[in-house]
């Protein structure tokens, strides 16, 4: 295995926490809500999805604990937002710093376990494939991340579910007018964007490392907070930008090991600075993001 | 007289295995030993929250403290001074008072013959080691390492990451499978709590070996081995030396011939030529008469840093901040 | 649960009162529960944690010791708020303050000039400043989301902080270990109470929090940037200038962050190291929004959050609680603070059913 | 079909509060089949509260609805269509960035192919043609109508309530709708028609019920009943009689707008091209057009709020002077004041009390010392201000948010009135403001000008731009007409420089 063959192999697999909890805070913001509470989220998931791994051994329980965990916090961040209109900067902050706290309680006594991690399947055919044969040697859940993205980017673009979600983040108002339940379609929203980012945690500690410790996601919901933007909420550049970021993880470290005389400080901090100059790349463009962008994020509904 | 309490102050969250769950091992055997009881202050954030968890477990009744940490030394020599009936041990650092004395393993002695052992197993001569911090601490087991490898074969060569934490198991795990890709077919995890890399090597059929706790149980045909820590007899002669009053501030570099630092769990892969060689330098590293930091030793620029027939001392070990020539990554900067 | 929110005439002050109090009577509550399913003593825990901090001089004196950066970080972090300028990104600028105020006693190490840690608080000022700037101006020039960048720009000041202390800035005596020299005594903040921890930092951060009452109550400075928070249109209307309120919060906000960094290095730590940031930058976020934005409110929050901490260290030693509960309990108590602050504005009726 | 006698609609007894305000009390309504029965009332009389209550968006506190006699309780849009009620709103209820076909099949059911050639069907039938695929942000407001109107004739409904659909068309326009509205009626639909025109209900309305302030004050027969019967029932008075016009001779040009040219970063908004226009002091400018057209991005322009580059700063002049790069503050310190069009958000901050509200625009005015709020001076102006335009609040310390529109408006006004500008431009003037009040404010305009003040009003409000302004201007798709002498023209004339229909290019509106 050659390191480019390393990266392509890795990155998919690196991408899938961050690629499902990117697309779950997707479909939370194109309903028009900010849920900066992903790390958190994400965190408890592992923890709780690590557990059920470990003292059941099966997987599927796993991740729908994760799952529900999430979930659950999602939830709690949904109470004070939507039905008390509080800010939902501070409401995702609250819940980011309550459900990262939990997951260190309850995953205290299984720190640094370990499960057995999902089998790989082959592409029979295009694995046989050189250089890029190892794309297609991966998990269930990255083949079924991937198909996520998919059907997500055909949902909004084809679907009246779609369509009533991307309705109540551009204006809520007259969604409520022709009959749309707001509140309870944001609800849904921010529950599923909680399953994702439930999945995304559980992907982490129970398929990728796989093995439980505190502070294990280590600014993995961040980055997936602002893959959304990076993505200007199209389903498919947030999906690529996941891509991205799994392959500069990869290579930074390839970079490390090949010997280069870089600070290894100043790869660590490369996806960071990435993003913020791909933020003020992408947003210096006001029609664009004035086309894409969900026009009530962040403001609370009355109706 | 009453019992004694020990309190144990550690960086990280106790796991199954590591560095923090050796020192709680080593805490409840010396506990027990002079039938103390033990307080167990886990994952403490370095900094001045330390050192007010430190003074809280004294005023509590802690009469003998170990900190697990480096990063607990300025707050632990204030404690020292305040409570001058307390005892304290403290990994890692380098300051001494008299009711405060240093600890530090040489891992050092183990890398080495773990690098002969992965100089035999290798095919490619290329191994690879994911590292926490580019500490002293961690430089110089890299080093012992390097030099090992090369008592077997001169042309290994070592690749090194730093992950820069002590705890990212997906970074550990990415940079393990990194230096796979690379051709290493031995790493060494170096100072991770967590068994990532052991795992990944298994998984990809590569040996692998770590510090401090076995975890041939996450590698169970590709384990080259260990070098554990045993800290019991070392704190039950501190706990027991604190009740006899004899307690004295000293830096205590602790090795193989102090029954701190051994290796264990040999993989059978290793060929038995070799496992002799093995034997023969571990028992002349016990009795003294050999240190892979005797000169001449150059690093990596090629410049020769120590002379020939001169060994390092434990000091300069203690504060060795280059690499031997065989590394190929450059220390960071 | 059927409920509408009308709104009042005025915000009530009763309820503005009331909300921090109510969410403090629920945090307790929920905090008891999940005691209780950990096995601990819950009630033993709970008052540990809430009350022992104030029951001896050496407890409290640490509750002001941490109450200095809260407060600082805080009083900054609400003037943006406010302004709806949403800097989550004060643990970086913090940081960069510490770093800043390091350079003087990294490189004069010898130095014993009184001006020694003045010079680094303005330093520590100056840093956090910048680095806040630099939000600023991606968010002025080029439209960028200051929440991302703020949040971005933190994670990349911990790897400069890295990288200082790993390389260029490590004690040359210091074994190679992760951290800068230790600094010499002019180089430290004067101690403000003898015999406690508790240095002149607690009155620079009064001094702000002053200072922010003056600004954002009483000055026509305070005045644009509460418009420009509430109604922005309304800003652009009366002719006051947003990205100039993008900038003043940032900048003052990443001051008073640089300013609190600069005085935990001059104060408690003695040195730069890779813990010069305890996770105030959030903590102060949640202790803003508990003072309800207010600079006198966030007087006490930020010694309600302090007493937090040294309750929830007091609470590890001597009621077996792990550390990732205060975490729980700080969460619980802005989740609750934000359900009940809604009633300030709203009173709460049930829902009228349909008369059929 | 419900057999001849039973009415298809029947309310009684419905009530609804918001808060404080009753904005339904004890309301009796009943619509029979195959009739456009007209809602008539004041702003703010209950008519949108109604509605929504026959739609199912919002729940009565008291009171029954039935329907074809018998009794339900919408409790969503969604129950509503189902009984066969179909409604368009006062705020059109599209979404920009969706298409068409993708807004209609938010609330039609039916598979996509189907409905693209419903609506072309039915769009040719009644006169409402509109390309399903096109994205509704670049429609015009007029399409945008057609396709709300389409989206509820696609569920065969009934029923069909139009809230106020004439505000957003010009007069020729109106004639064009209500040729659909009559064919739909001859074809078994009823429809509640809501507006405050008059004309328009005897025109094309056979029943109507008044309602004033949540209550009904009159049911009659629109076609018998005169304007005069009608307004009194409305307003609870008759008409105040329009001002006289008096011509004055204006001065110097203080506010001039020189080939302006504007296209903005929201590709969702009309660009504005070419634009030339002079106020002279003591005259009244009228801009008038459907709002859409580039009357936001105008207004931004003349108030300062959205500057122009450097070089392009003479195509704005306040007096001489070149200002189209400066800031709202500067203008307004160069004798410039702005009354916007929403006041709650814009002209003033909800959230702040009257006073604190007083010092948005008036903080040059030695409300701020020293950088420092003076408590005392912003209070006194603001106690003025309430005095001398007639704010009725219980006192400065009130929250703009907590006033009445009618009442804020005033403030607002007032406040800018006070800070005696050389230019007053105002946006909709007396949008939502109850006739008295609507009056008072008109003559405060004229006041001004007789004082030798310069104003420009924008208004959609054709009746109180004849009313009020000595010239006129019509702002449509970003262009503006020549200069029209309102007392030399007519509605008609108007109307058609609204369409477009005067330059020759009839269609799209
Ligand atoms: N959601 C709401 N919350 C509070 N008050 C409301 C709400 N909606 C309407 N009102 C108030 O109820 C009253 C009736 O409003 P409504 O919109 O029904 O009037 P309208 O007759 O349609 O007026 P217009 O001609 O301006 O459309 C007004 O005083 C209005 O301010
Ligand atoms: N959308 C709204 N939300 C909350 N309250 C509202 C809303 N609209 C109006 N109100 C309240 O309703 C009351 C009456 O407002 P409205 O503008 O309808 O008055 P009005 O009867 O039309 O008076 P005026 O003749 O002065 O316009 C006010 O107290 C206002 O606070
Ligand atoms: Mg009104
Ligand atoms: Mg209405």
């Amino acid at each position: 295995m050659t390191p480019l063959e390393f990266i392509l192999a890795g990155t998919l697999a690196a991408a899938t926490p961050l690629l499902l909890a990117a697309l779950g805070e997707l479909v939370v913001e194109k309903s028009g809500v900010l849920n900066l509470g992903v790390e958190g989220m994400m965190a408890l998931a592992a923890a709780v999805s690590f557990i059920v791994a470990y003292e059941t051994g099966n997987h599927l329980l796993a991740f729908l604990a994760g799952g529900v965990a999430s979930m659950a916090a999602a939830l709690v961040f949904a109470l004070p937002v939507l039905s008390f209109r509080a800010n939902q900067v501070a409401a995702g902050l609250a819940v980011g710093i309550l459900a990262g706290g939990l997951s260190a309680l309850v995953g205290r006594s299984y720190e640094s376990l370990t499960v057995t991690a999902l089998p790989k399947f082959s592409i029979p055919l295009l694995t046989e494939l050189p250089v890029i044969g190892g794309v297609f040697r991966q998990d269930i859940v990255v083949w079924l991340s991937v198909a996520l993205a998919f059907a997500m980017a055909w949902t909004f673009k084809r679907t009246r579910l779609g369509w009533t979600i991307r309705s109540v983040g551009e204006n809520p108002n007259a969604a409520h007018a022709i009959g749309t339940s707001v509140l309870g379609l944001r609800l849904a929203c921010i529950a599923f964007g909680g399953l994702l980012a439930g999945f995304g945690g559980a992907y982490a500690s129970t398929v990728y490392t796989p093995l439980w410790a505190d502070g294990m996601i280590a600014g993995r919901g961040w980055i997936a907070v602002a893959l959304v933007v990076f993505g200007t909420w199209q389903t498919g550049r947030v999906a690529a930008g996941a891509i991205l970021f799994g392959a500069l993880s990869l290579g930074e470290l390839v970079v490390q090991a090949t010997g280069v005389n870089i600070p290894s400080q100043l790869l660590a901090a490369l996806p960071y600075l990435a993003t913020i100059i791909v933020l003020g790349l992408i947003s210096s463009n006001r029609q664009r993001l004035r086309m894409y962008s969900v026009a009530s994020l962040g403001e609370p509904f009355r109706r | 007289q009453e019992a004694l309490s020990l309190a144990l102050v550690t960086p990280s969250p106790t796991a199954d295995v590591g560095w923090s769950h050796e020192l709680v091992a080593g805490s409840e055997a010396a506990a027990e030993a002079v039938g103390g009881e033990l307080q167990l202050l886990e994952n403490i954030m370095e900094g001045p929250d330390a050192d007010r968890i430190m003074q809280r477990a004294v005023a509590d009744g802690a009469g003998f403290v170990i900190l697990g940490s480096f990063g607990y030394m300025n707050g632990g020599l204030q404690l020292a001074r305040r409570y001058p009936d307390v005892s304290i041990l403290h990994a890692s650092g380098y300051q001494t008072a008299e009711n405060f004395s240093p600890f530090a393993a040489k891992y050092w002695e183990g890398t080495y013959l773990m690098g002969m052992a992965a100089a035999a197993v290798s095919e490619t001569g290329k191994i690879g080691s994911v590292s926490a911090f580019a500490i002293p601490e961690l430089i110089t087991s890299l080093n012992a390492f390097i030099l090992g490898a090369q008592a077997i074969n001169p042309d290994v060569e070592l690749s090194v990451i730093w992950t820069n934490s002590w705890f990212d198991p997906a970074s550990e795990r990415e940079a393990a499978q990194a230096l796979i890709s690379q051709g290493c077919d031995v790493l060494f995890s170096n100072a991770q709590d967590t068994p990532s890399v052991i795992s990944v090597a298994e998984e990809e059929g590569v040996y692998a070996f770590n510090l401090n706790s076995s975890m041939k149980s996450y590698a169970e045909t590709k384990y080259l081995g260990v070098v554990g820590t045993d800290w019991a007899p070392f704190f039950t002669a501190q706990a027991q030396a604190h009740l006899d009053g004899t307690f004295e501030g000293a830096n205590y570099y602790l090795g193989i011939e102090d029954d701190t630092v051994f290796v264990a769990d040999w993989s059978p892969d290793i060929p038995e030529d070799v496992m002799a060689q093995i034997e023969e330098t571990l028992a002349s590293i016990t009795d003294g008469s050999f240190s892979p930091f005797a000169g001449p030793l150059t690093d990596q620029s090629g410049e020769e840093r120590v002379a020939a027939d001169v060994v390092m001392t434990d000091q300069e070990l203690q504060s060795m901040d280059w690499h031997v020539a065989g590394v190929t990554t450059p220390l960071p900067e | 649960m059927q409920f509408d929110l009308v709104r009042r005439e005025r915000a009530s002050v009763r309820m503005a009162v009331l909300a921090p109090l109510l969410a403090i009577v629920a945090t307790g509550a929920v905090a008891w529960l999940i005691f209780a399913l950990l096995g601990r003593d819950a009630g033993y825990a709970l008052w540990v944690l809430a009350v022992s901090p104030f029951t001896s001089w050496y407890d409290f004196s640490e509750v002001l010791l941490k109450t200095a950066p809260l407060l600082l970080v805080a009083q900054g972090l609400a003037i943006g708020f406010r302004a709806r300028v949403f800097n989550i990104g004060a643990e970086g600028q913090l940081v960069l303050g510490a770093i800043f105020a390091s350079a003087v006693p990294v490189y004069f190490p010898d130095a014993t000039s009184p001006l020694l840690w003045p010079a680094m608080m303005l330093l520590g000022i100056l840093g956090g400043a910048l680095w806040a700037a630099i939000a600023a101006f991606w968010r002025t020039a080029l439209n960028a989301n200051e929440i991302l960048v703020t949040l971005m720009l933190s994670l990349v000041a911990t790897q400069l902080l890295n990288w200082l202390l790993l390389g260029p800035w490590k004690d040359p005596a210091g074994f190679n270990f992760p951290q800068s020299v230790m600094f010499q005594f002019e180089a430290m903040l004067p101690t403000l109470l003898p015999g406690t921890r508790v240095n002149i930092s607690l009155i620079f951060a009064v001094v702000v929090s002053l200072a922010a009452f003056v600004l954002m109550q009483r000055s026509l400075t305070g005045y644009r940037l509460v418009v420009g928070g509430t109604a922005p249109k309304a800003a652009g209307y009366a002719g006051f200038s947003a990205s100039h309120a993008v900038w003043l919060s940032l900048v003052l906000s990443g001051a008073a962050a640089g300013l609190a960094g600069a005085a935990e290095v001059a104060g408690p730590l003695g040195q730069l190291q890779r813990s010069v940031s305890q996770g105030y930058g959030f903590a102060a976020i949640i202790v803003a929004y508990l003072g309800g934005l207010h600079p006198i409110g966030i007087m006490v929050s930020s010694l309600l959050m302090a007493a937090i901490y040294i309750g929830g260290d007091n609470a590890m030693v001597s009621a077996q609680l792990p550390q990732a509960a205060v975490r729980v309990v700080q969460g619980l108590l802005l989740v609750f603070y934000l359900i009940a602050v809604t009633l300030v504005r709203y009173r709460v009726v049930r829902h009228r059913s349909v008369t059929p | 079909m419900a057999e001849e006698g039973t009415p298809l609609l029947r309310l009684s007894g419905i009530a609804k509060s918001y808060g404080p305000v009753q904005a339904n009390r004890g309301i009796d309504l009943t619509v029979r089949p195959n009739s456009i029965h007209a809602i008539l009332g004041e702003n703010g009389a209950g008519k949108s509260t109604l509605m929504k209550m026959i739609y199912g968006v919002e729940a009565p506190d008291a009171g029954t609805i039935a329907w074809r006699g018998a009794p339900v309780s919408p409790a969503s849009p969604a129950d509503a269509r189902k009984l066969g009620i179909g409604m368009v709103f006062q705020h059109f209820s599209l979404f920009e960035t969706l298409t068409v076909l993708e807004n209609v099949a938010l609330v039609v059911p039916g598979k996509l192919s189907d409905l693209a050639s419903r609506i072309t069907d039915l769009g040719r039938e009644y006169g409402l043609d509109v390309n399903p695929n096109s994205l509704v942000h670049a429609l015009s407001v007029g399409e945008r109508q057609r396709v709300e109107i389409l989206r509820c004739l696609m569920l065969d409904p009934a029923l069909l309530i139009l809230d106020e659909p004439t505000s957003v068309l010009p007069p020729q326009m109106v004639d064009r709708l209500f040729v659909t509205l009559r064919v739909l009626r001859d074809r078994g639909v009823s429809i509640l028609f809501i507006s405050h025109k008059l004309e328009e209900i005897r025109a094309l309305c056979d029943d109507a019920t008044i309602l004033r302030d949540g209550t009904v004050t009159g049911r009659v027969d629109p076609r018998e009943a005169s304007a005069r019967e009608l307004a009194t029932m409305m307003i609870g008075r008759a008409m105040p009689p329009p001002l006289p016009a008096e011509i004055g001779t204006p001065g110097a040009a203080m506010l001039e707008l020189a080939g302006l040219d504007w296209a903005g970063p929201d590709p969702f908004a009309p660009s504005l091209s070419n634009l030339s226009l002079r106020v002279r002091a003591g005259e009244i400018v009228g801009i008038a057009g459907i709002s859409g057209n580039g009357q936001s991005e105008l207004a931004g322009l003349i108030s300062g709020e959205t500057a122009l580059p450097r070089s392009r700063m003479g195509e704005i002049l306040l007096g001489d002077a070149p200002v189209g790069h400066l800031g709202a503050a500067e203008r307004r310190r160069r004798g410039l004041a702005f009354v916007p069009e929403e006041r709650l958000g814009h002209g003033a901050v909800p959230e702040l009390s009257l006073w604190q509200n007083a010092i948005l625009t008036a903080h040059g005015r030695g409300l701020v010392r020293r950088g420092m709020v003076d408590r005392r001076r912003a209070r006194d102006f603001a106690k003025e201000c309430i005095a001398d335009f007639d704010v009725r609040t219980p006192g400065d310390h009130a929250e703009a948010g907590a006033l009445s529109g009618g009442n804020l408006q005033k403030f607002v006004v007032g406040r800018e009135i006070m800070l005696e500008p050389k230019v007053l431009f105002v946006q909709q003037p007396t949008w939502g403001v109850d006739v008295g009040a609507a009056a008072a404010i008109r003559r405060r305009l004229i006041e001004m000008r007789n004082a030798g003040c310069a104003i420009l009003v924008i208004s959609e409000e054709i009746e109180e731009l004849f009313e009020v302004s000595d010239r006129l201007y019509v702002l449509r798709s970003g262009k503006l007409s020549p200069p029209l002498v309102t007392s030399d023209t007519t509605y008609e004339e108007v109307g058609e420089w609204m369409i477009g229909a005067a330059e020759g290019t009839a269609h799209a509106v």
